[in-house]
Formats: structure tokens, sequence, C-alpha cells
């Protein structure tokens, strides 16, 4: 059941006026957060295609779009209605149902993952005790989506992007789950509320290996470069989304943001201490947050080039997972032998640490693939 | 991959990606800002100064593609006439040759270039399309003469707001 | 500087190794007969102090009673060059023996040449039109070709 | 066990983002390996050697801009050449200094897009693209300058350039000298350390030395082979041998040798250019040569290092005003032939890079 607490949230912080015997709050709280979701979704969806687009043209010495509105403001709702008026094609040797719902299978988990996002205090529409957990498993369903559009599509390119995909983001689950166990561990709880009250100092600091561990495998998740492999515009054509037009493009163009934000803002929870920071209200360091989140994950797009496939896999299997169960072990003697934190010993050990993991990891690891005799 | 260089090579390219958002960057905003071309100009027009023009038709011999028609006959003082005097710009590739053979420098090429029409007839210009006028400007190509009087280029290379920028860290 | 060798005394060292094989010598090109074209071609690879390993270009012209086809031949080694043309004759089905097996570079300019001038190249392993479609009728580069 | 695999064929091409061009190839596939590969030419096949029969020689010019559309001026220069050898005609000292500095140039600008694609095909997003167009931008601004258009030139006429260059060239030139290595340490610095791209670009698509002769290979693509072959040196045309100037060569022949090949080029262009400039001498820039020309019957082949490798135009004269026969020798075309040796093997994501370190021009493959 999903747990409300009225000490939380809403009526302690945010929108404070309402009372706590207020008749219906569950209902009420559950309506009220779906609307903020969404809302804060999309627009901050279309803040980022705004933000991608422009920072990337400056990052390429260009302007980006600039003509629609001041500043080019309102050109993603310009390419919203194009795409909206766009016909709406289906293969004619496709299969017409998978085809239709993969957009929503894809699109839908995305969405669920904000379910236990803390925009401040309390403030989240379901503070489950396995939040982060829930989030594993829910963001990785959108594969399903991925998957089902390549295989109704009847597309050779789509196909092999799909693979890719499945590959991909199974492999690159493990790192990533073994990195949140690290924050988990510190923090003593799996509730994203309760993980970001915990932090009295950015868990980015108490672990430094377990960011850049899931820094790297969420990039793959939302297959973001170097890890766009699914996508590989200039190999396979935009893989997946190949045959899709119209609305149900528009779907998977939205997820793969929506994702981006989901991933931001899990970053932010987990790792920068999500809402909390000096002076400004508490929902403005959180929007910060995010914010440079995505800036990182938009500037590597802007200079990286992609990986290939093989690599993809074994730098995730020979590389990320060992660093990741390297980096759990040790945090687990840590929380272990010191069960009250001296927390800044703890950074900088875990500092050295992971300057030490990472640049043995350098020196032995190596990518296989090559050439396949055939 | 190896991280032989402990990703050093990486970071370089970030930090160099990173400096490019503080440089100004090098768009023309086209409609609202225009370049100004090269005297030399070869835009997508002729332009024909009928007065000089002794009809000898070299024009047309000269093109490549044979988009130049060109009709005469003998007038009444023994003078050649252009009868009929025919561009088709949806075939000229805009070489210049037609102007460099012109032996009267009547012929000019011009340095219009917003020249597309919805109708592709519209493309072949007639003998008063291609009189000179006040809203054509014949370019320098082929006309010292003409070329003295047009104004500096712009290029990429003076723009000075971006200059300034680039030397900062070129000394 | 490649120096472009003598016609004429590669064509008498020809003539003394395959008699018969060289028609006429130019300046700096030996018209070998196109029955001992792989035999010759095969001398000008392998033997020492000529060793022309590089195939710079195969062009072949239309002379209208017969076929001309030219092998700018260059020797990396030795930086020297030579033009071997070779002739055939009848405008239905001119045959040439390929040079592929000894220049893989000759491949697609073989093909090139049957697509575009009717040449057919007896040994080469892919003779497939190249830039027109399979059935395009004639061979645009022949001089009667309307 | 093993698996039972079941190879499948896809068309990469004539419309795919890294053909550059209507190029199409048909790969047949086994999970991700190539197992078999075959080019599919001639989509942008437009007849220049048939329609260049029935024009003047001069006429010709403006064809020999459209083949390869990236490098217009070697196509001219080598156009140029051949007539002049065909029809015995002296070049003008000025105009042989001018050529040189027109064609380093163009040799620069041509890297820029080949680099600039090659690294885009790698999937790093646009970025090196568009920085490598800044600079190719400002190349065709000092084209725009002497001729008059950006692309398709015109400048490189039989018997020397068409006109000399304006006053303000020389200035605008020596600046983009000045400024241009600091540029080229820029593209190293984005991405030539870069792991990514030394996973993705070293070791892959090899093209060894004997193959590479064999099989035609010319410019940066032989030479990225290891062998010191190039014209400028071995046959020194124009006023090639006044410069000095290195040879760059690669050691592997893979792509990423291919890549630094060209940087290096550019280094070196850069180095003539300057060099030309300094010497540029006084004096006429053409030598008049009848509008309708008519060399001696006879034949010549014009050749030079062309940025994509030798570039030579074989004609046929019979002493009219049209040519013969008129062929060219593409670089790009012959270049193509070891594609399918270089890509066997490896994955799909690398025929991508292969193809791209190659670097052709659809307009002179297909002519």
């Amino acid at each position: 059941m999903v747990g409300f607490n009225p000490d939380h949230g809403l009526f302690s912080y945010g929108l404070g006026a309402l009372p706590p015997d207020w008749p219906g709050n569950y209902w009420l709280h559950w309506g009220l957060f779906v609307i903020i979701i969404i809302v804060f979704v999309l627009a901050m969806v279309m803040a980022f295609i705004y933000f991608e687009r422009r920072g990337l043209g400056r990052l390429q010495v260009r302007l980006g779009p600039n003509r629609v509105g001041p500043f080019g403001i309102l050109q993603p709702v310009a390419d919203a209605i194009k795409i909206l008026l766009k016909e709406d094609i289906v293969p004619a040797k496709g299969d017409k149902l998978v085809h239709w719902w993969a957009p929503v299978v894809a699109f839908a988990p995305a969405l669920m993952i904000f379910a236990v996002i803390p925009f401040e205090n309390g403030a989240l529409l379901a503070d489950l005790n396995i939040g982060i957990l829930y989030i594993v498993a829910v963001s990785s369903v959108s594969v399903v989506g991925v998957f089902m559009a390549a295989w109704s599509c009847n597309n050779k390119f789509s196909l092999i992007g799909a693979m890719r995909t499945v590959a991909q983001i199974v492999s690159y689950e493990i790192p990533l789950g073994f990195s949140i166990i690290g924050v988990a561990l510190i923090a003593g709880s799996l509730s994203m509320n309760e993980i970001v009250t915990s932090q009295n100092i950015p868990f980015i600091l108490l672990q430094p290996l377990g960011f850049l561990i899931y820094f790297i495998s969420a990039c793959a998740e939302m297959n973001r470069t170097p890890f766009d492999l699914m996508e590989a515009e200039s190999e396979i054509v935009d893989g997946y989304h190949i045959e899709y037009s119209g609305m149900k493009f528009a779907m998977f163009y939205l997820a793969e943001y929506v994702e981006a934000l989901a991933i931001s803002a899990i970053i932010t929870t987990l790792f920068l201490s999500g809402w909390k920071g000096p002076l400004l209200p508490p929902f403005l360091w959180f929007l910060i947050k995010v914010v440079l989140i995505f800036f990182a994950i938009v500037w590597v797009r802007g200079t990286i080039p992609r990986i290939r496939v093989d690599q993809l896999m074994a730098f995730a299997w020979k590389c990320l997972l060992p660093l990741a169960l390297i980096n759990l072990f040790i945090t687990g003697i840590e929380v272990i032998v010191l069960p009250q934190p001296l927390p800044w010993l703890i950074v900088f050990l875990n500092l050295a640490i992971m300057a030490i993991l990472v640049l043995l990891w350098s020196k032995f690891f190596k990518l296989g693939g090559g050439r396949v005799e055939v | 991959m190896r991280f032989e260089r402990y990703g050093i090579g990486i970071a370089k390219g970030m930090a160099l990606t990173f400096k490019h958002l503080f440089r100004k960057p090098i768009t023309t905003q086209y409609p609202e800002e225009r370049l100004t071309v090269s005297r030399r100009a070869r835009g997508n027009e002729l332009i024909w100064d009928k007065e000089l023009c002794v009809a000898c038709t070299a024009c047309a011999r000269a093109c490549p593609h044979g988009c130049i028609e060109m009709v005469t006959s003998k007038g009444a003082d023994d003078k050649r006439i252009v009868d009929k005097f025919q561009l088709d710009t949806g075939r000229c590739i805009f070489c210049g040759l037609c102007v460099e053979a012109c032996p009267k420098e009547c012929l000019f090429i011009g340095c219009g270039y917003e020249k597309a029409t919805y109708r592709r007839q519209e493309l072949v210009l007639g003998k008063e399309d291609l009189l000179l006028s006040d809203r054509k400007q014949p370019s320098g190509y082929a006309r010292p003469k003409v070329e003295a009087t047009l104004p500096e280029q712009t290029m990429l290379l003076n723009r000075k707001q971006y200059l300034d920028r680039v030397k900062k860290w070129l000394d | 500087m490649t120096v472009a060798l003598s016609g004429d005394e590669i064509g008498g060292r020809l003539e003394e190794q395959f008699p018969g094989s060289v028609v006429e010598t130019g300046l700096n090109s030996v018209l070998v007969r196109s029955e001992s074209l792989v035999k010759i071609a095969t001398f000008l690879k392998t033997a020492s102090g000529l060793e022309f390993d590089y195939l710079s270009a195969i062009t072949s012209v239309d002379y209208n009673d017969y076929f001309e086809v030219l092998y700018q031949l260059t020797s990396i080694k030795h930086n020297h060059s030579l033009v071997v043309k070779t002739r055939c004759h009848g405008r239905e089905n001119p045959t040439l023996p390929s040079v592929v097996s000894l220049w893989r570079g000759a491949d697609f300019q073989e093909r090139e040449i049957y697509d575009l001038m009717g040449i057919r190249f007896d040994g080469h392993p892919n003779l497939k039109h190249i830039f027109l479609w399979e059935g395009f009728p004639g061979h645009p580069l022949r001089k009667d070709y309307e | 066990m093993a698996i039972r695999t079941e190879p499948f064929v896809i068309n990469v091409g004539p419309q795919h983002p890294s053909t550059h061009g209507v190029f199409r190839m048909r790969v047949t596939l086994d999970g991700e390996v190539i197992v078999d590969m075959e080019p599919v030419l001639g989509y942008l096949h437009r007849g220049i050697e048939k329609l260049a029969e029935g024009r003047t020689y001069t006429q010709n010019i403006p064809f020999t801009d459209r083949l390869d559309y990236l490098a217009s001026m070697t196509n001219n220069l080598a156009y140029a050449m051949a007539v002049e050898k065909l029809a015995g005609i002296a070049v003008p000292e000025r105009a042989e200094y001018l050529r040189v500095i027109m064609s380093e140039l163009q040799r620069i600008a041509s890297h820029l897009v080949g680099v600039g694609s090659f690294l885009n095909d790698c999937g790093a997003f646009m970025t090196p693209f568009l920085y490598m167009f800044r600079e190719r931008e400002k190349i065709l601004d000092l084209f725009e300058m002497v001729c008059g258009q950006r692309l398709t030139y015109n400048y490189i006429r039989i018997g020397g350039v068409s006109y000399d260059i304006p006053e303000e060239f020389l200035p605008a030139l020596d600046k983009f000298v000045r400024e241009m290595p600091g540029f080229i340490d820029e593209y190293d610095q984005l991405l030539a350390e870069n792991e990514i791209l030394l996973a993705r670009a070293k070791g892959v698509g090899i093209l060894p030395k004997e193959l590479a002769i064999n099989t035609s290979a010319s410019g940066p693509v032989l030479r990225a082979s290891g062998v010191k072959w190039d014209i400028r040196k071995a046959d020194p045309y124009s006023v090639y041998d006044r410069f000095e100037f290195d040879i760059p060569t690669g050691s592997t022949g893979d792509c990423y040798d291919r890549y630094r090949l060209r940087i290096q080029e550019m280094r070196q262009s850069v180095r003539i250019i300057k060099q030309a400039a300094e010497q540029l001498p006084q004096g006429e820039v053409l030598t008049r040569v009848p509008l309708r020309l008519r060399p001696p019957a006879g034949e010549a082949y014009g050749h030079i290092e062309g940025p994509k490798g030798e570039l030579g135009f074989y004609l046929v004269s019979d002493n009219s005003v049209t040519p013969y026969r008129f062929h060219v020798r593409a670089p790009t075309l012959i270049n193509l032939t070891a594609l399918r040796d270089m890509m066997i093997g490896w994955k799909v994501a690398d025929a991508v890079i292969i193809f791209g370190s190659i670097d052709i021009c659809l307009g002179e493959v297909d002519r």
C-alpha cells in the first residue's frame, strides 16, 4: 500500500496551508501529485529539449534554434505541433498492434519513475520504503517497449538496434544496481526521501566511485552518447524508431527525455543530496542540480564518440561490474567498522580508493573484440 | 578501449568543448544579417547592357550548357540587332564563361542570389528581364572597372568580435 | 621525378622475351598484342629493374575501327612509368584478357570499361555493370552510341 | 554447442547518413559481423566523360568542378595540366604559384570535410564536423574572393588562372596561415587522444601495404599504409619542387592512421602555402589561349596529387575543338577497390567508419 505520511511534504513545506484532516486527503494527495508530476515532467522535458539544443549549439560554436519566440524558447512547442501534424505511418508488413502499443510501453515506465522522486522533503507521490528498488524495477521495463517497437517495424536496422539495446540495458542494470546499493548502505534506507534526509554531506563525496559507475551506467540506460548504440544515427539510422512517425514518434522522443530527466533527478537524489542546499528554496535547489546533471550529459554528448557494441559489453562486464562489486565491498566494511562515520576521513579515503582502483583498472583492463575471422 | 592515459584524452576534449561555450558563435543570422558577397561574386543572374551589345553571340557560343539563346538579325544601318536573348537560369551553372567571352563588356554576372521561384518557367529570363536596372548589382567578375567600385567582402576570417576572442588564446 | 621509360627500349626487351608480341613502340608507350597482354604484364610486374607494381589507370578509347585500352603503369620502387597499350577489334563482342589477377586495382576500372565501352575482360572475377543498371541498352562511351 | 545463425542482408544506403552521398553497400551480416560486402555504385552517374566529348576544352572546366565537388580547384588543375601537356602551353610563373596556393588550400578544405565527417561517423555528434567546417568556411571565403564562387570555382584555366588575386587576398591568406596551426592543434586536442576514438579506430580496417599498392590505392589511403608515395614529390608538377615539405606516412594502415595522416597533411599544406605566398612573383597570370583551342592530335595524361589521391585526366585530341576522349582517373573510385577486404570480419559500426576513413566523394566516384 502506498504510504502517506501527513507529517511530510506538502503539509509541512510547499503547500502548507492544507490542514492534515482535509477530507479524502489520500486521494487529494494522489491527484495533486499526479498533476504536479505530469506538469513538471512535460514542462521540464520541453525545457530540456530547448536546453540541449541550445547548449549543444553553443558547444559547437553555433547558435541553436532561436527563431520561434524570444530566444527560440518556443521551439519545443513548434516541434511538438509539427510532429503531431505528421502522418502516422505503419509499415505495411509490420505488426500493427505491437506497433501501436510499443510507444506506450516505452513511455509509461519512464513517467512512473517520478512517483518516488522527492521534490522537497516529503513532497513525493509515494514515499515507498523500497523506492530505489522500485526505480530499478520500473525503468528496465521500457526496454520491452523498445524491443516491441523494433520487432513490429519489420525493419532490419531497427532490429539490430533493439538487439543492441536489450543486451546493453540488461548488462548495465547490474553495475547500476550495485552502485545504488552502496548509497543505500550508507543511508540505511531504500526510501528516496530518507536517502536525502540522511545526506548531511552529498553522497557523491562518500561514494565517488559509485557516482562514476552510476553516471556511466545511467548514460547507457538512457542511451545517451557514448552509449547511444541503439540509435546510432550514423550507423543504423536511429535504430528502433526508424519507422515511427507522428504522435508515436513523439512518444518515443518524449520517453527519451523523460528518462534523461528521471536519471538526472535520481542522481540528484542519490548523490547530490536532493533538495538540500542553503539559502534558496529546496525545490529550486533540486531543479538546479537536475539541470546541472543534465548539462553534464549534454556536454558528454557534444564531445565523445560512440563506442562499439562489443566494447560496450566488455566495458560493462569487465570494468564496471568488478569495480562496482569492489566499491560495494569497501562500503560495507566502512559501514561496519565506522558506525559513527567520521565523514571527512571517509571522503578522502574513498577518493583515494577511487583513484587507485580506476588507475589499476586502466592498466589491466583490456577490451576484447576486434576482427572476427569469417 | 584501454585507458592507457587514464581518460586524459577524454578530459582534454571535454575541456575544449567547454571552452567553446564561451566563444562567439559563428552563425550568420541569414535573412536579417547579410554578408557582403565577394567583389567577383558570381550570383544567380546575368545582366545585359543593351546599348553596348553588338549581337556577336559570343556569349551563346561560350556557354557550356547552351542555355543562352540569342537570335540576331541585320538592322537598317547594317547593324546587327538582338531579336531574342534568353537565358534559362534553371540550367545555367554560373560558370561565367559568357561574361568572359563578351568582347564589348556588355554582359555582367549579377551579385544577386535569392532567385527562387515557384515555377520553372519563371527561371527562363527573356530580353527584358536581363536588362541592366537599379535593382540589380553587376558583379566585378571579369570586369575590373566594376570591381573597383564594389564594397569589401565580409569574411569570417575578419569578423571582429570573433577574432578578438580567437586572438586571446592564440597568443 | 617519375621517369617515363622509353617505349622503344622496353619494346625491344619485350620483343626479345616474347617474340611477336609487340606491335609498335612509341615515345613512352608500347603497343602489344592482346593475346600476349597477360604474359607481358606479368613480366613487367616481376622483371627486376622494371617492377611495375602500381597500376595507375586503365583507359579505353574508341577509334571506330578498333578499341584501344591503355594501362598506365608506375613503379613505386623505381619511380618510373610506362604506358602499355593494346587493341581489340570488332564492335560486337570485343574481348581482352583481364589483369585483375596481377593488379587488383584494375577491378573497378575494367568493370567501368565493360559498362561504358562494352569491352569484355576475360578472367575478371565479377564482370558486371558498375554505373549503369543491368540491362542498360548499349555502351554510352562508344562513338556510335545514340 | 554452437547456436545456429543465419546471415542476413542489409542495404547500407543509398540514402544513409554515413554514405556521404548516394553510395550503397549490400552488407551480409552474421549477427553484427560483416561476412560479405558489395559496393553498388552509379547513383550519381552523370556521364561527364561523354558530355565532355561534345564541348570545347575551355567549356569542360566547369564540368571538372563537378567531379569531386569538395576539391574543385585540384580538379581544375589536373585538367588544365592535361590540356597544357596536350597542346604544349606554357604557364606563367605567378600562375603556377597561385595554383599551388589554391590547391593546397583546397587540400586543407577537403581534408577538413573528410576528417570531420569521419569523426562524425564515429559518433562524435557533429562537434568536430562543425569545428572543421568553421575553418573550411574561411577557405571558401578566400576562394570566393578570388573567383566569385564557393564551390565550383572555374578558376584554374588552360594556361594559368583566370584572374589575378585581389590585393586583399594576401593579407587574408596570411592571417589564415597564421591561425590555422592553432586550430589544427585544437582538433588534436578534441579527439586525437580520446580513448573511445582510439578503441574505435586503432587497428580497425587495416589495409596492408602490399594490398594498398596492388589495389592502386592512392593519396592518404596509400600513405597511411606506409607507402611513401606522393606525386608532389615523386613526380613534381607545377612548382612543387621549390617548396620544402614532408610526406607524412602511417605505419599500420588502419582508420586511425588515415585520420592522423590527413591532419598531418594539413600541417604540411599550411607550410607549403606559407612558402608559396612568400615567394609569389609578380607578372602575368594567364597565357592567352584561343577560346576554341585546337590541340594537335595526340594524347596526354596529366596527373596530380589531389586531396583524395592521384587524380588524372587522360585526353585524346583529334585536332578538333572538342576532346576525342576525356577520361578521369578518379582516385576515390579506385580507393574503394579494397573496401571489401578492409571490412570483412568487422562489425556494422566499423563498416561505417572504415568507409568514412577512405573519404570518398560520390560526384567523383560515379562521375
